[in-house]
């Protein structure tokens, strides 16, 4: 019915302004201490960082123009880009690295991303245009580490006027023009981006609060792209609407606590594990848009098993290891669960304590405010928790929090044993990526045959793309995502 | 002259209220009552009657001057019951008000005489409950009835009833029969004088109705602005009025028969008392109306005195005229 | 009755339920002329109410409505006229007193509005209207008119509201006054001083006066001829002296009985009539007054008597009063 | 022998003896008696009567049971309100969060009824000093709004069908001491308390045998129309995701889920759309019908 | 009738302080603080040295008192603090979301006072008529579906069939794009406004009915005025009182409802900003919000009060 169509002023006629929706809004400007999803994404076209990923997910130059190991990888040192400018007008230089990655491992600063840069001992500048990083023990894991926005490139004037926080002033495509909290973030495009030209001339996040809604702003023809995770919504969408879709860089696992309880024992995981349809949850949860995964979930290491006992669901099976628990008549615990914090979580809950109760195991569901779930699971106060864990290319920096020596996230981790960090550790050291591969399995086998979680799958996000709007292919990484916008065009 | 009963000396109230002026509903009121007679207490429309009605019965404190019931002084129960609940009750203007829309006539008058431990059991209560109907002249079928089944005169004769449970000596009727038809309340007038000759009840009989107040009342007291103007013996209270507001009272009252209708011209119109706020007018309160009014009135206030046997007033000319003549009509009319 | 100004003929009320209708007031015929003053008397709830607010279509509708029956002003069916037309005679030909004056004025306005709106309505401009409301306020003996005019209704007393209220009648010089009940709540002395008011207006301007009442003293000192309702009919109507002298109707003469008078000595037994007058929707055939008629013979439980003339006066008995007078 | 008897005439018929009662209306017929009530009554009848039977089992099929392979199946004679995206069938999931919403409303009404009652005859019936410290403690109350109150409570205990009552029930207690408040005092001043006062009851008997009594009908009707807000206020609830967790969730709650699927399967959103409609519009016109019944002008009428 | 103005004031400083207590005392009553809520589980990964420099940061630990005392200081004196979760002053945020708000708000109440007065006046002139029942139907949408499935399906059906949302391009203010911002609070405005309208055509209708019904209602027609007179001047006066009253409250209820709404309409107000600070823990936010949402209506419960005294002079003395 366009025919019928009221008259309402469109913003890319006027002033070409290209209009982003999520559900989410932007809601910190330093990039440091960022969390939401959408700070990375956003503030991934304001800021750069020494390296970035790919869209195999390969660590690729960033303000870094080559990096090389040496000292037995004790030392890594970059050389950088020549003629970046900040917005603020300066060059950036090896100063910039030094000061940022200071500033990232203060621990006034708070920045969450600090902890991958443990090994690293000390930065020294080379001169303008080059840096070197000193490390404790070798590790290759903090390349990933570097991509990550936590870590980018600052400015000198903002981090000593103390502006980091108020006012985005990076090196990327885009330049910080106006944020209203908890509404909409604009940006216009960098004029001497480094990259080349920028051809969206500005470019504007606009909060709207559900996918429903942006689906209908999409069909208003008032949203260029909508970001959307609900297959239900981005695959009813008009065939006007295009939808590119990508795997999330996250996966969803059902964590168990190991020390109290039946789960403390290793058969009843077990039995949970086989009696797992993990197919169906995806079916049910997520209507299928996602994949069947195993500890890790995407990288170049993605290859290791779903599942070392059962790969696919095996009733027998369960029930065998529930003999052998002692339980045969199975048990019960309690899972956790925060439709706040994943919205498909009730669902998945409610799948698994059906398939769960085929093989005689309860589990009861608590539903938990987003902040009360966040406590408990840090805190380890639960038996088994519906988690949405970010995932990485690299299993270090994904599993070195949870099963590493003295990991910051052991409590809610809750297994941990000692052949496992010794896999974690010689995974992060060794040399060759075939090493690097072959210790990855292993300990992905050592993961799902002692049952530590039940990984389930990683989701789809969509990326919905109004009439006319030409040139953009998400990118998987939540740093770059959005970077295809540089060079997108609206018709 | 009988047991005295219950006597007020000297009662006044003023309400305070938080916005609004002082209100001295009453202002110095003394009567007194015997056993088996009735007091009459007449007064137009807000002079207080209802006021000394519940300071008679305790449901008030007066603000000065006692109220003493069998020589014994009244006060409002403070939370708990009243100890002068079994000696006088009161029965209100509007009958249905006064009965719980949700009790039946039985389990009204049951809840009394369960809470004065009149009758112990369940039947002994419904059996005393129909014999006080009996008294009021209402047959047993109407235990079971709620308020809203019954007429105006049943409902007066039910709240009776329920009075009588406790069975008092003295009954304060605040116009019982105002709100009632005319064709009704012969009965309830009826009942009243039977149970006072059967039961030797004392009655302190309120109405603005003279013709009422005058068919049941051994004596009368009226009422102006808070305070007795005239009090004495029914016949000579109304028919040979000391006080000249009991007169103009008297004769502006309609009689039912246009064989005795008299016009009473020159008399002074019925404008209005003035409210019972403030300080009451200097001298006699009745002297901005008074058509007799003398120069005196406007200064002295005169005092209720025993100007012919039995027979009080508050009034100077009444009283200069009695002094010069006794037995003669102090007031024309 | 030939110059009857306003004549009610056969006037039912009632409301009609589904099929059935239930009449309250169950055929009234009245009329009052020119000059004339009549009088009704009955219990509560035997339709004098409703009897006078039919006459310029007050009913409280719904429920309740004009059944049946002819109401005629000045040679016009009033119960026929439109909105407009009606409204041109309410309150400047014929106007109202109500019963209750304490809730018949609106209480958010002055009083002055409440008159000056009545005039204006009419078509008095607003001058006139200010003038001839200070005028009525001064002849109904309101001592401070002037105070009384800028009042709202709460801050003056019933006396002065029924007062005010007759006023608000007689502002449009209307040739009819219908007064209901207006002094049940008055003090006598009070209502003295409106009958004569009333009294004086009624001589000065011939108009002419319907008086609602259930007081018999009232009807005995006001008006020229009386109506006795029961049960929504008249069941007697005489002149005023002849229903004092020679009641016609048994009611009539229970009802005078019933009331403590100069000749009943001191705590005499007064004649009850007793029981409640019957529901007059529900009545089954014959006298409504049988129940509580000591007279009553077989033909009163068969058959309702219609109005029959007795004497000067006109009842609704199978008797005659000579078979029952006391 | 009775005075009245006397002047009637022997052998009148007792049927037609004048004060014969009115025609006693029973508080059901008068409830009824309105095209409202009578709607209400229906309503909220078939409204209770499944939940109940839902509570206890009685669903066409096990609301829990999946069935993978017919999810998101639109309506059907085996499935009239078409099944959800677990294959369950959705008229018994419906009926089963009917029960869950009720449970919650009829809860949260009892806390508001409850307390509020309380305060409201305290109010009412004892000193100035109770009644002002109650009222403004109700202003402040009442001055935030429900749902933020609401929100608060549960951001604060957790979502859970109790945490939910507790929430609703805290938010409506003004409501409440309001109404009772109003018809307590003026009760208080009654010509049958006062009665009671010179009959000599005490200040207990009176509070509950005269008082209590009478502002029972206004507490039942606000109760009904409590019932009614609460129902949709746990839906707002849920809706800002809020509610009882699933599996065993409330209409509201299923409402929110469904809400993505709007454009999908329509008829997963518009059940449980509509049993909360009917719920809440039953108890509000049972409410109506309740005001009416319990107002004796109109049961005499 | 000053004093009494003025005693009443006193009265709503009382009553807004102690919604200032109480809904502080509530948000104390949260679990988590800003520190989970801003980092969420990667608060795990930070070092004790940066948990207590944060904690510090955020202000978490000072004693419950003095941060009321301090919140309520500054509230005094204008200052409504840093959100936690932006950084930001939280009266420029307030600043920009109120003004929304206040729009939607009134935008509301016009529709739904509109709307329910006159269906409830002329509903109750002809009781069981076509416009009676029209407005019955209106009332029984109105109270019985919920606004966030009116809401829902207004949005969806427009955008799907006219693809037509015109909140989706970005909050334009009412002076800086008047036709876009009327459309943009229009269709939200309706969906609150019918529960508005619902609940103020009964109380209309009710009160009408009951005025209809009272003496001096029948004084005015025997009067000879003619209907528009009888129906506004004395019918419509004397049922303004419960109309009013029921405004002040459904206006309670529209501050509440703004939050469901904003979410479903995308509108940047107060009601949204409160939910997104509930969620992270903002309590300066929350605080401020809550207590501007209270002002709000508590200060038009007195305009009405005030009002009662301009409507019934009864009520002045
Ligand atoms: N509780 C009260 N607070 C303030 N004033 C009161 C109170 N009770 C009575 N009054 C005032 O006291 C005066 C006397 O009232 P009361 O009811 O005793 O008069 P009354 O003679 O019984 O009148 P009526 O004949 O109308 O019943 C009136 O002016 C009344 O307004
Ligand atoms: N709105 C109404 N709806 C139904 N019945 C009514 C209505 N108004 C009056 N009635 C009934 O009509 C009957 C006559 O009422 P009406 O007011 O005419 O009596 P009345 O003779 O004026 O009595 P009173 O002396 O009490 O004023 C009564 O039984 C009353 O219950
Ligand atoms: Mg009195
Ligand atoms: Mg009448």
């Amino acid at each position: 019915g366009a025919s019928v169509r009221p008259q309402v002023s469109r913003p890319h006629a006027a002033g070409g302004t290209f209009v982003v929706a999520d559900t989410s809004s932007v809601q910190k400007l330093d990039p440091d201490v960022v969390t939401n999803f959408l700070d990375f994404q956003v503030l991934g076209q304001i800021y750069d960082q020494l390296v970035q990923y790919n869209s195999k997910l390969q660590i690729v130059p960033d303000l870094a123009t080559s990096w090389k190991y040496s000292n037995a990888n004790k030392v890594l040192t970059f050389q950088l880009r020549k003629g970046v400018r900040f917005d603020d007008g300066s060059t950036f230089t090896s100063a910039n690295v030094v000061a940022s990655l200071k500033r990232a491992v203060n621990p006034k600063t708070g920045d969450a991303s600090a902890s991958f840069l443990a090994n690293v001992k000390k930065i020294v500048p080379e001169g303008p245009y080059a840096v070197k990083f000193l490390l404790s023990q070798p590790d290759t894991s903090v390349l990933n580490g570097l991509t990550s926005v936590n870590l980018s490139m600052l400015s000198m004037k903002a981090m000593a006027n103390g502006t980091v926080g108020k006012k985005p002033d990076g090196t990327g495509p885009f330049v910080f023009a106006g944020w209203s909290p908890g509404n909409s973030f604009s940006m216009v495009r960098n004029t001497h981006y480094w990259g080349g030209k920028v051809t969206l001339p500005a470019v504007k996040i606009e909060t709207i609060p559900t996918e429903q809604s942006i689906a209908s702003a999409l069909e208003a023809n008032t949203v260029q792209l909508g970001l959307l995770t609900q297959p239900q919504v981005a695959n009813h969408l008009p065939s006007s609407v295009k939808v590119r879709k990508i795997l999330d860089l996250s996966y969803r696992a059902l964590m168990l606590q190991d020390k109290t309880g039946p789960l403390a024992n290793v058969n009843n995981r077990r039995a949970i594990a086989c009696a797992v349809d993990r197919k169906q949850v995806l079916g049910d949860a997520v209507f299928g848009q996602g994949k069947v995964v195993g500890p890790v979930p995407l990288g170049p290491f993605a290859s290791n098993p779903v599942s070392a006992i059962c790969a696919t669901p095996d009733l027998s099976k369960a029930k065998s290891y529930l003999q052998k628990a002692g339980d045969p008549g199975g048990f019960s615990f309690t899972a956790i669960t925060s439709t706040d914090l994943d919205p498909s979580s009730a669902a998945q809950a409610t799948v698994v304590q059906a398939q769960l109760a085929r093989v005689g195991i309860k589990m009861n569901i608590q539903n938990l405010a987003g902040n009360a779930y966040i406590q408990d699971w840090l805190k380890g106060q639960f038996q088994a928790a519906f988690a949405y864990n970010g995932a990485d290319p690299s299993p270090y920096t994904m599993y070195g929090r949870y099963f590493g020596k003295g990991a910051n996230l052991g409590v809610p981790a809750g297994y941990s044993s000692a052949s496992l960090q010794k896999l974690l550790l010689s995974g992060d050291t060794a040399a060759s990526t075939a090493n690097q591969a072959k210790i990855w399995t292993a300990f992905g086998n050592d993961l799902t045959s002692n049952a530590v979680w039940i990984w389930l799958f990683s989701a789809f996000d969509y990326y919905a793309t109004a009439p006319g709007v030409r040139g953009f292919t998400p990118s998987p990484t939540n740093s770059t995502s959005l970077s295809a916008l540089r060079s997108t065009t609206m018709g | 002259m009988g047991e005295v009963i219950l006597r007020a000396s000297q009662v006044t109230k003023e309400y305070r209220s938080r916005r609004g002026p002082l209100v001295r509903a009453l202002r110095g009121v003394s009567i007194a009552v015997e056993a088996g007679r009735t007091l009459g207490i007449v007064g137009e429309s807000g002079c207080g009657k209802s006021t000394l009605a519940r300071l008679l019965v305790g449901l008030e404190p007066a603000t000065s001057g006692t109220v003493e019931l069998l020589g014994r002084p009244v006060a409002p129960p403070r939370g708990g019951r009243s100890p002068f609940a079994r000696t006088v009750q009161l029965v209100f203007q509007d009958p249905f008000s006064s009965l719980d829309p949700r009790l039946t006539v039985v389990s009204a008058l049951a809840e009394v005489l369960k809470v004065h431990g009149l009758a112990t059991s369940r039947e002994a209560r419904r059996a005393r409950a129909a014999a006080l109907l009996e008294m009021v002249a209402l047959g047993p079928r109407f235990l079971d009835r709620y308020p809203h089944e019954l007429s105006g005169g049943q409902a007066q004769r039910v709240a009776i009833a329920r009075a009588l449970a406790v069975e008092p000596r003295l009954l304060v009727l605040d116009e019982p029969t105002s709100a009632l038809d005319v064709s009704v309340r012969a009965e309830v007038m009826n009942l009243l004088v039977r149970l006072q000759d059967e039961l030797g009840l004392s009655y302190v009989f309120i109405s603005h109705d003279l013709a009422m107040v005058r068919h049941l009342s051994d004596e009368i007291a009226v009422m102006y602005l808070g305070a007795v103007v005239e009090q004495g013996p029914y016949g000579p209270v109304l028919e040979s009025s000391l006080h000249p507001y009991t007169a103009a009272l008297a004769a502006a009252v309609p009689v039912p028969d246009t064989t005795r209708h008299v016009h009473r011209d020159g008399r002074p119109p019925g404008s209005e008392a003035p409210p019972l706020t403030g300080e009451p007018p200097a001298g006699c309160p009745y002297h901005p109306r008074c058509a007799l009014a003398e120069p005196v009135c406007t200064t002295v206030r005169p005092t209720l005195d025993e100007l012919l046997p039995g027979h009080l007033a508050a009034c100077h000319v009444a009283a200069r005229r009695v002094a010069v003549a006794p037995g003669a009509p102090p007031v024309p009319g | 009755m030939a110059d009857a100004l306003l004549e009610l003929r056969g006037v039912r009320i009632g409301m009609r339920e589904r099929r059935r209708q239930r009449e309250i007031v169950r055929g009234v015929d009245l009329a009052v002329a020119v000059g004339e003053k009549l009088g009704i008397v009955g219990e509560s709830g035997s339709g004098k109410t409703l009897t006078a607010l039919s006459v310029l279509g007050l009913l409280p509708s719904p429920p309740l409505r004009l059944l049946a029956g002819r109401i005629t002003y000045d040679g016009r069916l009033l119960n026929e006229l439109d909105d407009k037309a009606l409204a041109a005679v309410r309150g400047a030909e014929i106007a109202m007193v109500y019963q209750d004056p304490m809730t018949s004025l609106n209480p958010l306005l002055r009083i002055r509005t409440q008159i000056t709106e009545t005039l204006r309505a009419h078509g008095a401009d607003r001058a006139e209207a200010a003038e001839r409301t200070r005028q009525v306020l001064g002849q109904v003996g309101l001592a401070d008119p002037e105070r009384v005019e800028r009042a709202f209704p709460h801050e003056l007393s019933g006396g002065m509201l029924q007062r005010v209220m007759i006023a608000m009648a007689l502002a449009g010089s209307p040739r009819v006054l219908i007064a209901d009940e207006p002094t049940t709540a008055l003090d006598v002395t009070i209502q003295q001083q409106i009958l004569e008011l009333v009294e004086d207006l009624q001589v000065r301007t011939g108009m002419a006066v319907v008086w609602v009442t259930h007081d018999l003293g009232v009807v005995a000192r006001l008006v020229d001829r009386v109506a006795v309702m029961y049960a929504g009919r008249v069941v007697e109507e005489a002149a005023t002296a002849d229903l004092f002298a020679r009641p016609s109707h048994p009611y009539t003469a229970a009802l005078l009985g019933s009331l403590p008078q100069t000749s009943t000595g001191h705590r005499d037994r007064l004649t009850q009539i007793g029981g409640t007058p019957p529901d007059p929707t529900r009545l089954a055939a014959g006298c409504p007054f049988r129940w509580r008629c000591p007279y009553a013979f077989d033909r009163c439980t068969e058959e309702e008597p219609p109005l029959l003339e007795r004497g000067s006066s006109r009842a609704a008995c199978w008797k005659e009063p000579a078979a029952w007078a006391r | 022998m009775s005075v009245l008897d006397t002047t009637a005439p022997a052998g009148a018929p007792p049927a037609a003896e004048v004060g014969e009662p009115v025609r006693r209306r029973s508080f059901g017929r008068a409830l009824v008696a309105t095209g409202r009530g009578r709607a209400g009554c229906i309503l909220v009848g078939v409204v209770v009567v499944a939940a109940i039977a839902a509570a206890l089992g009685g669903t066409p099929y096990n609301p829990q049971f999946q069935n993978p392979l017919a999810g998101l199946k639109a309506p059907s004679l085996a499935h009239p309100f078409g099944t959800d995206q677990f294959g369950r069938d959705l008229l018994s999931l419906v009926l089963q969060g009917l029960w869950v919403s009720l449970e919650i409303a009829a809860l949260a009404v009892a806390i508001a009824g409850v307390v509020g009652t309380v305060g409201g005859i305290a109010a009412g019936f004892f000193g100035r000093w109770t009644s002002t410290v109650i009222m403004r403690v109700t202003d402040m109350l009442f001055a935030i709004p429900a749902i933020l109150f609401a929100l608060a409570i549960v951001a604060a205990l957790g979502p859970g069908w109790l945490n939910s009552a507790l929430a609703i029930g805290i938010g409506y207690v003004p409501i409440f001491v309001r109404v009772v408040r109003g018809p307590v005092l003026s009760l208080r001043e009654s010509g049958y308390v006062r009665a009671g006062r010179v009959l000599g009851f005490s200040r207990w008997r009176l509070l509950a045998r005269h008082i209590l009594p009478n502002v029972a009908g206004a507490v039942a009707v606000q109760a009904s129309l409590a019932l009614s807000w609460s129902i949709l206020a746990e839906a707002s609830l849920s809706f800002l995701g809020l509610g009882p967790p699933p599996p065993t969730a409330s209409l509201g709650e299923m409402v929110s889920q469904a809400s993505s699927l709007a454009g999908t399967a329509w008829w997963t959103l518009a059940a449980p759309s509509v049993a909360i409609v009917v719920a809440v519009i039953g108890f509000n016109l049972l409410g109506d019908g309740l005001r009416d019944a319990v107002d004796p002008r109109a049961r005499t009428r | 009738m000053l004093i009494a103005l003025g005693r009443r004031l006193l009265s709503m400083l009382v009553t807004l302080f102690g919604v200032a207590v109480i809904i502080f005392l509530v948000l104390r009553m949260l679990p988590g603080n800003a520190l989970t809520a801003s980092l969420g589980v990667s608060t795990g990964l930070l070092s004790h040295a940066q948990l207590v420099a944060l904690d510090h940061y955020y202000g978490v630990g000072q004693p419950v008192l003095s941060q009321f005392g301090s919140w309520l200081g500054s509230v005094l004196t204008g200052n409504l603090g840093v959100s936690l979760s932006s950084r930001t002053s939280v009266a420029s945020l307030v600043g920009s979301a109120l003004p929304v708000t206040l729009e939607l708000a009134i935008g509301s109440m016009v529709i739904g006072v509109l709307i329910g007065v006159l269906f409830g006046v002329f509903g109750a002139l002809r009781p069981g008529r076509v416009v009676d029942n029209l407005g019955q139907g209106v009332a029984v949408v109105g109270l019985g579906v919920p606004s966030f499935i009116i809401g829902t399906g207004l949005v969806t059906f427009l955008a799907s069939t006219f693809h037509y949302f015109p909140s989706s391009q970005g909050f334009a203010s009412l002076f800086r794009d008047p036709w876009l911002n009327l459309q943009q609070i229009f269709f939200p405005a309706l969906t609150l406004g019918l529960g508005v309208a619902a609940a103020l055509l009964r109380t209309t209708r009710a009160a009408m009915l009951e005025v209809i019904g009272l003496n001096y209602a029948r004084t005015a027609r025997g009067k000879g005025l003619a209907r528009r007179q009888v129906v506004w001047k004395h019918l419509f006066l004397g049922a303004l009182v419960p109309v009013l009253t029921m405004s002040g409250i459904q206006l309670g209820y529209l501050l509440g409802g703004t939050v469901v709404v904003e979410q479903i309409f995308v509108l940047p107000g107060l009601g949204r900003l409160l939910v997104t600070a509930i969620n992270n823990r903002d309590f300066p936010v929350v605080q401020s919000v809550t207590l501007i949402f209270a002002s709000g209506f508590v200060v038009v419960n007195m305009l009405t009060d005030v009002a009662y005294t301009l409507i019934d002079p009864r009520t002045r003395s």
